[in-house]
């Protein structure tokens, strides 16, 4: 068993037309023993991002608070609320500042980022654990389950979803893969996000 | 609160308790890759396959390893994924830091001295293998770097786990003092010797020319591994999923302005 | 000079195969056997089993080497771990019941293992630990009780059968074999269950539970256990108490199987999803008290009683 | 208490007698049909052996196996099945039923159980009463898919003419997601006596008859491309 | 071996801990109180390593009533529980880390419920309606499960308790002889007896 | 057997004495010591080794190519041995790894072939045959753990049908229209899948050489129906003046 599958946990984002959503599980285990079965591993950062954060549950704790911090730095500096794009980059410098000593968390982001023309645009994004970015345009998933989900998500998503069939590729996409994963589980927890001025 | 720039250990004495306990520690993404470069007559064009893998999963299928340096030089990343993007992106700040500070177009040695000092201090920890290509006052110059800070200067290079495959097709096709057309269709081909026949590598092509005049990159110049259609329709009814407890927050704020005292505007 | 001219004399059919059987070496015999009506059946067939064992100064450990998870994550073979099984005796007979999931690492590679072994109608065998040396054994096992059965004229003690089982497996220690069985059963001295392990123990008792959500399974199984428990009540302490280990194990779970044995043999009582027992119960069977056995959906409608009668 | 010396002994690793070959191998039983597909990639490490090596063998009429992991493993054990199927014919002049196949296969498989074929079946096929049957085994066991409980959601529903794509589709994102998944999809078919998923298969493009026997039976099997990176 | 349980209930919260202080195969003491009051309403049962647990109890305790003397007012629940875990995640980070498992449980007065932490020494935290810490986890969780209500009355709860404590003195190879268990709700902090 | 809850069933960590008795069954088996057990070696590396061979169907057959270089370790031992090995009449065999290795086999073939020869029943044995012995004798040494440490290439024609394929230590065995063993399969393999997948049956002989020739190598056997040619070794021209206009690794400009 590795440290990442020590407490458990899984988070998946995926896009769809003018909106995106972000699901995780609600597992917290200790080893195969569950803990808690509210354990909450999404935060929203702004009203227009939401950040997943699974692997080591202290970590999780600590990053978020990490984060929160950083994510207030940055509004008292700039006088303006972080756009997604730009806290892609403060997750993934954060991580790898830690590059030989790391968090063990690999996070995902889901947010609706401001397009020029005033609309919003879908955004998600993911790092691994030292904090190499991969903007996806489809999904992005992380956690224990997460070659579970890969699998699950590749055969289900499709382009263009409306929030409310986003809603449900997503949530069964989470369900069916965790329902394979020793690890996850316990509930889930899905935030969908979408614009009523599309771009 | 001050914080040194640079790396942050805090973490590592932590970590070194939780391998103590025998829960092993992950292994970072590196990636399978096919990076490669090569010189013909007017500069350098490089190339590189856009498959990111964790293990035997492909993370991601279309990812950009031609990373900018300057507007003339270009870098080529293998190895561990962040270390490559991280490490490129220092160099590149430096390199605009040099050119500012000099006043003059900065040349291709100047990174790759850069490059290797800076990897050469982390004795390989930073697992960046690179090709890195430009053209400078002093012409073409086409180099690879590796992890521990080692460096070639070759005519052609490749790097990666399909780096063999790739120099097959370099040691078969290459001829000095190529044209441009004739150069792009060797590193492509080169490119897909890697992503046909070495599982790190996979899906599409992307490719830089960089010449004295112009830096022409070419994104995703060929797609050969699109997805098929799927043969059916996985979308779900609406309602298939049950759910305990919902929960809407509107962000649009209703406003109602009410005028309060002072002049009705004049409508009339 | 013999062997040349053996060599190159014998050229009749058996004489071909004996090369081939000496060229690969096979420990399989080439019987006639194998020729006749037992044809295609397994090693079972062969009287006492012989297992291939690889050439090397501790088989053990070349067994550990490409096996164990714990030691090497990253061993190519994953043997499946984790289980909730348990057996207990009452009034009424022998209540067994067992989870569903085969987990490699984290993977579930199955929800819908049969983790009971029908040895014969009035045998019932758990399969926890290494689940191919409880199928095996077992099945081995099975064999046996029937040729008691035809030499003796009489079925075999539970207590005989579970003996036979450990001492079969007791012969294997230290080879890597990894089970821990309940044997269970109704013969002359009424209901009985006994625990077979790997090491060689075997125990006689009135309740046991076994796999890495045995303790679970116990911290509701004791609360729940009389001796004179009705039938129902008894297949419902069966069915809570994996539905508990099932819950809070991450390797077990999936479904629930229970069965009862009483004077004229098992009965399979039921298939029981424990996601669905967690929600809304199992279902209308004898002994559910009706309505989901989780935390929440207990307190969720706990609560809405008292509301109604506000 | 003795002094506690380790007894871990140095373990020689020069050696290791098995590898890694890659691929995927998937069943799915129907009513009265049953389904079995596999990937043709034979790779080590981040090389390609070759780009069309089976992993899905026709046993008998009734009874398909995919094996997947050590290849050399799996084809010898394939061999060896086979061996004893045709001695059972032999001595019986019939088919051996795939229920017995199951049982044959985990007895074969336990013993070696100190030195165990790296090799991960499935076993699909029809059942004597014309059901579809899928076994799955670990690298000791067997494991038959549970009868499912009256009323649930099961795949049993599913006619040939929805399993077909979905098994497809299955693969294409396989290829997409794993590295080791790719080059070829082989989908073997077993249709119990009188199925009426027949008509269905007739549409097919590419599909070829395997049945050697008139039990009544029917195999085909489909061959598809798959991505080559 | 160390074994600690926790379960809210309507308006209070109970802790239990075992008294044994063992070293090796030697029981050194039978009387040990390991929870700590760290403030009129909040409650700390820890176990761990030996030394690090009391060590780390009595610095939290001090902090903690650092702070109410400061601030005329104890901290909350929340706000203790994660004090207390940004300190043993940051311990963790050190050349001597504080290996100690805890439990926290207090009263808020401000919304008049009780709370539950449990925290390990990785700096987990989890609220939770009951925890246990120690192998005494492995049995009590699926029990508390089935028969926890956090409506319960007070004796209703310690009859719960009593379960736990039952089943594992019944189960456990080296089961713990005594518990002290201290019971906090809107009057404070006070010991009971089963 | 570990029964702690969260290691269940998993062999049992013997560094820890749990019930104070020395885990004695754990111990390696104590069976009779052999004093000269340590004296008796098998192949668990090899010593003197070569590296690839190359082969491809063409129109006509089979092409199969390999150096001529065996290596004692990284130094160069022998420099004109023989790897493509001709067996009956219509096969041929090439082989990377251990020599020695590869030599037991040559004998086991010969053999083979006098019984072949002996049985006189009209048949010979085609490169089928030849591999699927290879395959068995492989397979069983490495299941004794005591492998033949090669890497073998099969090749050859019979009745019309051309056969190709491959077989290790393993006994892993796989064909295709393209194979190599060791270095090779790395580097020669994709031009080689590029010159010849889709084009097996379209190759001349001369275009087959020409496509082996630009690999490198040589010896050269060439296995059609009319049966087997290997050519003496040859030697290949290398060309290292490609870089000429570069100096140094890094910045030197001269």
């Amino acid at each position: 068993m590795s440290i990442m599958d020590y407490n458990g946990g899984s988070v998946i984002a995926m896009v769809g037309k003018d909106c995106v959503a972000i699901a995780s599980d609600l597992r917290l285990g200790n080893e195969a023993l569950g803990i808690s079965s509210n354990f909450q591993r999404v935060f929203p950062i702004t009203d227009r991002i939401y950040l997943g954060l699974p692997g080591l549950a202290t970590d999780v704790t600590t990053l978020r608070e990490r984060f929160r911090f950083r994510v207030n730095m940055y509004t008292i500096k700039e006088e303006r609320e972080i756009e997604p794009e730009t806290f892609a980059h403060l997750v993934s410098s954060t991580l790898y500042e830690h590059r030989f000593g790391p968090y063990f968390i690999e996070p995902v982001m889901a947010g609706m980022s401001k397009a020029p023309s005033g609309g919003c645009k879908p955004f998600i994004a993911a790092t691994d654990l030292i904090g190499c970015l991969n903007f996806a345009k489809d999904f992005v998933v992380a956690g224990t389950a997460s070659t579970k989900l890969y699998g699950v998500a590749e055969g289900l998503w499709e382009p263009g979803l409306e929030p409310e069939d986003l809603f449900e590729t997503i949530s069964q996409t989470l369900m069916n893969a965790v329902d394979r994963d020793a690890f996850s589980g316990w509930g889930c927890v899905v935030h969908v996000m979408w614009a009523l001025i599309a771009t | 609160m001050y914080k040194p720039a640079g790396f942050d250990f805090s973490n590592e004495l932590r970590n070194n308790f939780l391998v103590e306990k025998g829960l092993p520690l992950p292994k970072a993404t590196s990636t399978g890759t096919t990076i490669v470069g090569c010189l013909f007559k007017d500069g350098i064009v490089l190339g590189a396959d856009t498959r990111a893998t964790e293990g035997p999963i492909v993370a991601d299928k279309n990812c950009e390893k031609i990373h900018y340096i300057t507007e003339s030089i270009r870098c080529c990343g293998a190895g561990t994924a962040a270390d490559t993007e991280f490490t490129t992106a220092l160099i590149s700040s430096n390199m605009e830091m040099h050119a500012l500070q000099t006043g003059r177009k900065p040349r291709v040695a100047t990174a790759m001295t850069m490059l290797k000092q800076m990897l050469f201090r982390y004795q390989g920890h930073v697992g960046a293998a690179l090709v890195l290509g430009g053209v400078d006052s002093t012409g073409p110059h086409l180099f690879t770097i590796h992890p521990h800070g080692s460096t070639d200067k070759l005519p052609y290079v490749t790097m990666g786990s399909g780096s063999l495959a790739a120099m097959a097709v370099f040691e078969s096709g290459w001829v000095p003092n190529m044209e441009r057309d004739q150069a792009l269709i060797l590193v492509k081909a080169a490119i897909a010797a890697g992503i046909f026949n070495d599982l790190g590598s996979g899906s599409n092509i992307d490719a830089c020319i960089i010449t004295a005049s112009s830096t022409e990159m070419l994104r995703n110049v060929e797609m050969p591994n699109q997805r098929v259609q799927k043969e059916r329709n996985y979308k779900f009814r609406r309602g298939t999923t049950a759910w305990k407890k919902e929960d809407i927050r509107s962000l649009i704020v209703d406003e109602q302005v009410t005028q309060v005292g002072g002049d009705e505007m004049d409508t009339s | 000079m013999n062997s040349f001219v053996e060599r190159y004399s014998a050229t009749s059919a058996v004489g071909q195969l004996r090369k081939a059987q000496r060229l690969t070496e096979e420990e399989e015999e080439f019987s006639d056997a194998a020729w006749g009506s037992q044809a295609g059946f397994g090693n079972i067939m062969n009287g006492p089993p012989s297992f291939t064992v690889p050439n090397v100064r501790d088989p053990a450990a070349f067994l550990r080497l490409h096996t164990d998870d714990h030691a090497d994550p990253n061993c190519r073979i994953k043997i499946q771990h984790g289980t909730t099984t348990l057996a207990f005796r009452f009034q009424g007979g022998v209540i067994v019941a067992v989870d569903s999931r085969a987990t490699a690492g984290s993977y579930i590679a199955s929800g819908t293992v049969k983790k009971v072994i029908e040895i014969n109608p009035y045998l019932l065998g758990t399969m926890a630990g290494g689940a191919a040396d409880c199928q095996y054994w077992e099945t081995y096992l099975g064999m046996h009780c029937r040729l008691h059965e035809l030499r003796n004229r009489e079925r075999i003690s539970v207590s005989a059968a579970s003996k036979y089982l450990s001492n079969l497996v007791y012969s294997y220690k230290g080879m890597g074999l990894s089970m821990g069985t309940m044997i269970c059963g109704w013969d002359k001295t009424g209901p009985a269950v006994f625990y077979v392990d790997s090491d060689g123990t075997r125990l006689k008792g009135d309740l046991f539970s076994v796999g890495s959500g045995s303790t679970l399974a116990y911290g509701v199984l004791d609360q729940g256990y009389r001796w004179d428990l009705t039938d129902e009540e008894a297949q419902e302490l069966g069915r809570r108490s994996i539905y508990a280990a099932g819950h809070r194990d991450a390797f077990s779970g999936n479904t629930c199987n229970l069965y009862h044995i009483k004077q004229d043999g098992w009965t399979f009582i039921g298939n029981y999803d424990i996601a669905k027992m967690h929600y809304d119960g199992p279902g209308d069977v004898p002994g559910a008290p009706g309505g989901g056995y989780g935390y929440d959906v207990r307190l969720a409608a706990a609560n809405s009683t008292e509301v109604a009668a506000a | 208490m003795p002094a506690m010396v380790s007894a871990a002994q140095p373990v020689q690793r020069s050696f290791n007698p098995y590898t890694e070959n890659g691929g995927t191998i998937l069943a799915i039983a129907g009513a009265d049909f049953s389904v079995i597909a596999g990937d043709t990639r034979q790779s080590e490490g981040y090389s390609i052996q070759t780009r069309y090596a089976p992993k899905v063998f026709r046993l008998t009429d009734k009874a398909v196996l995919a094996v997947n992991g050590f290849a050399a493993d799996g084809n010898m054990f394939v061999k060896k099945v086979r061996q004893r199927l045709e001695w059972y014919r032999h001595a019986h002049a019939k088919d051996m039923p795939i229920r017995a196949i199951a049982r044959l296969i985990q007895t074969m498989l336990y013993a070696r159980r100190f030195f165990p074929f790296y090799v991960y079946n499935i076993l699909g096929g029809i059942e004597e009463d014309g059901t579809g049957a899928v076994y799955s085994f670990d690298l000791l066991i067997y494991f038959k898919n549970q009868t499912p409980a009256p009323g649930t959601a099961f795949p049993k529903h599913l006619p040939l003419s929805t399993v077909l794509p979905l098994v497809i589709d299955s693969f294409t994102s396989a290829t997409e997601r794993h590295i080791e998944v790719g080059d070829g999809l082989e989908i073997y078919i077993v249709l119990s006596k009188g199925s009426t998923a027949l008509q269905s298969l007739q549409t097919i493009r590419g599909i070829q008859e395997l049945t050697a026997t008139n039990d009544g039976e029917r195999v085909f099997v489909i061959r598809r491309e798959l991505k080559k990176d | 071996m160390e074994t600690s349980f926790a379960l809210t209930g309507k308006g209070y919260l109970i802790m239990a801990a075992d008294t044994t202080s063992a070293r090796s195969i030697v029981k050194m003491k039978v009387d040990e109180d390991k929870i700590k009051t760290l403030s009129p309403h909040l409650l700390m049962a820890y176990s761990g390593e030996p030394g690090d647990t009391i060590q780390f109890a009595e610095y939290v305790e001090r902090n903690i009533r650092l702070y109410q003397i400061r601030n005329l007012y104890a901290l909350r629940p929340a706000a203790a529980a994660s004090w207390i875990r940004r300190a043993v995640a940051e311990s963790l980070r050190s050349r001597k880390p504080y290996s100690v498992n805890l439990l926290l449980g207090g009263y808020d007065t401000a919304t008049d419920d009780p709370h539950l932490y449990w925290v390990d020494y990785l700096g987990t935290m989890a609220e939770v309606p009951f925890a246990a810490h120690g192998y005494g986890s492995y049995f009590a969780l699926s029990l508390l499960d089935r028969y926890h209500d956090p409506d319960a009355t007070l004796e209703e709860g310690l009859a719960t308790l009593k379960r736990c404590i039952d089943e594992v003195s019944k189960r456990l190879v080296v089961s713990p002889g005594a518990y002290k268990i201290k019971v906090v709700d809107k009057d404070g902090v006070r010991e009971v007896e089963l | 057997m570990d029964h702690f809850p969260t290691n269940w069933g998993r062999p049992r960590n013997d560094a820890f004495d749990a019930y104070g008795t020395y885990p004695i069954h754990q111990r390696p088996q104590n069976g009779p010591k052999d004093a000269f057990v340590d004296g008796v070696q098998r192949t668990q590396q090899p010593i003197v080794t070569g590296t690839s061979v190359l082969a491809i169907k063409f129109k006509d057959g089979i092409m199969m190519a390999a150096d001529t270089l065996a290596s004692y370790g990284s130094l160069a031992r022998f420099k004109d041995v023989q790897r493509l090995f001709p067996v009956g009449d219509n096969t041929v065999i090439g082989a990377g790894g251990d020599m020695s290795d590869f030599q037991h086999i040559q004998t086991l073939l010969d053999g083979l072939t006098i019984d072949e020869f002996t049985a006189q029943d009209g048949h010979t044995l085609g490169p089928a045959e030849i591999h699927e012995y290879l395959a068995q004798v492989m397979y069983a040494r490495r299941s004794k753990m005591n492998p033949l440490w090669n890497a073998l290439l099969v090749g050859g024609v019979k009745d019309g049908k051309k056969f190709l394929a491959f077989v290790d230590l393993l006994g892993t065995t796989y064909s295709a229209s393209t194979l190599a063993t060791g270095y090779g399969a790395h580097i020669a393999q994709p031009l080689l899948r590029k010159a010849v997948e889709g084009y097996e049956n379209v190759l001349t002989e001369e275009q087959a050489l020409k496509i082996i020739e630009t690999n490198m190598k040589y010896q050269v056997a060439i296995i059609t129906e009319e049966g087997v040619r290997i050519s003496e070794s040859k030697t290949l021209d290398t060309h290292w003046s490609f870089a000429e206009g570069i100096r140094g690794y890094g910045a030197q400009a001269q």
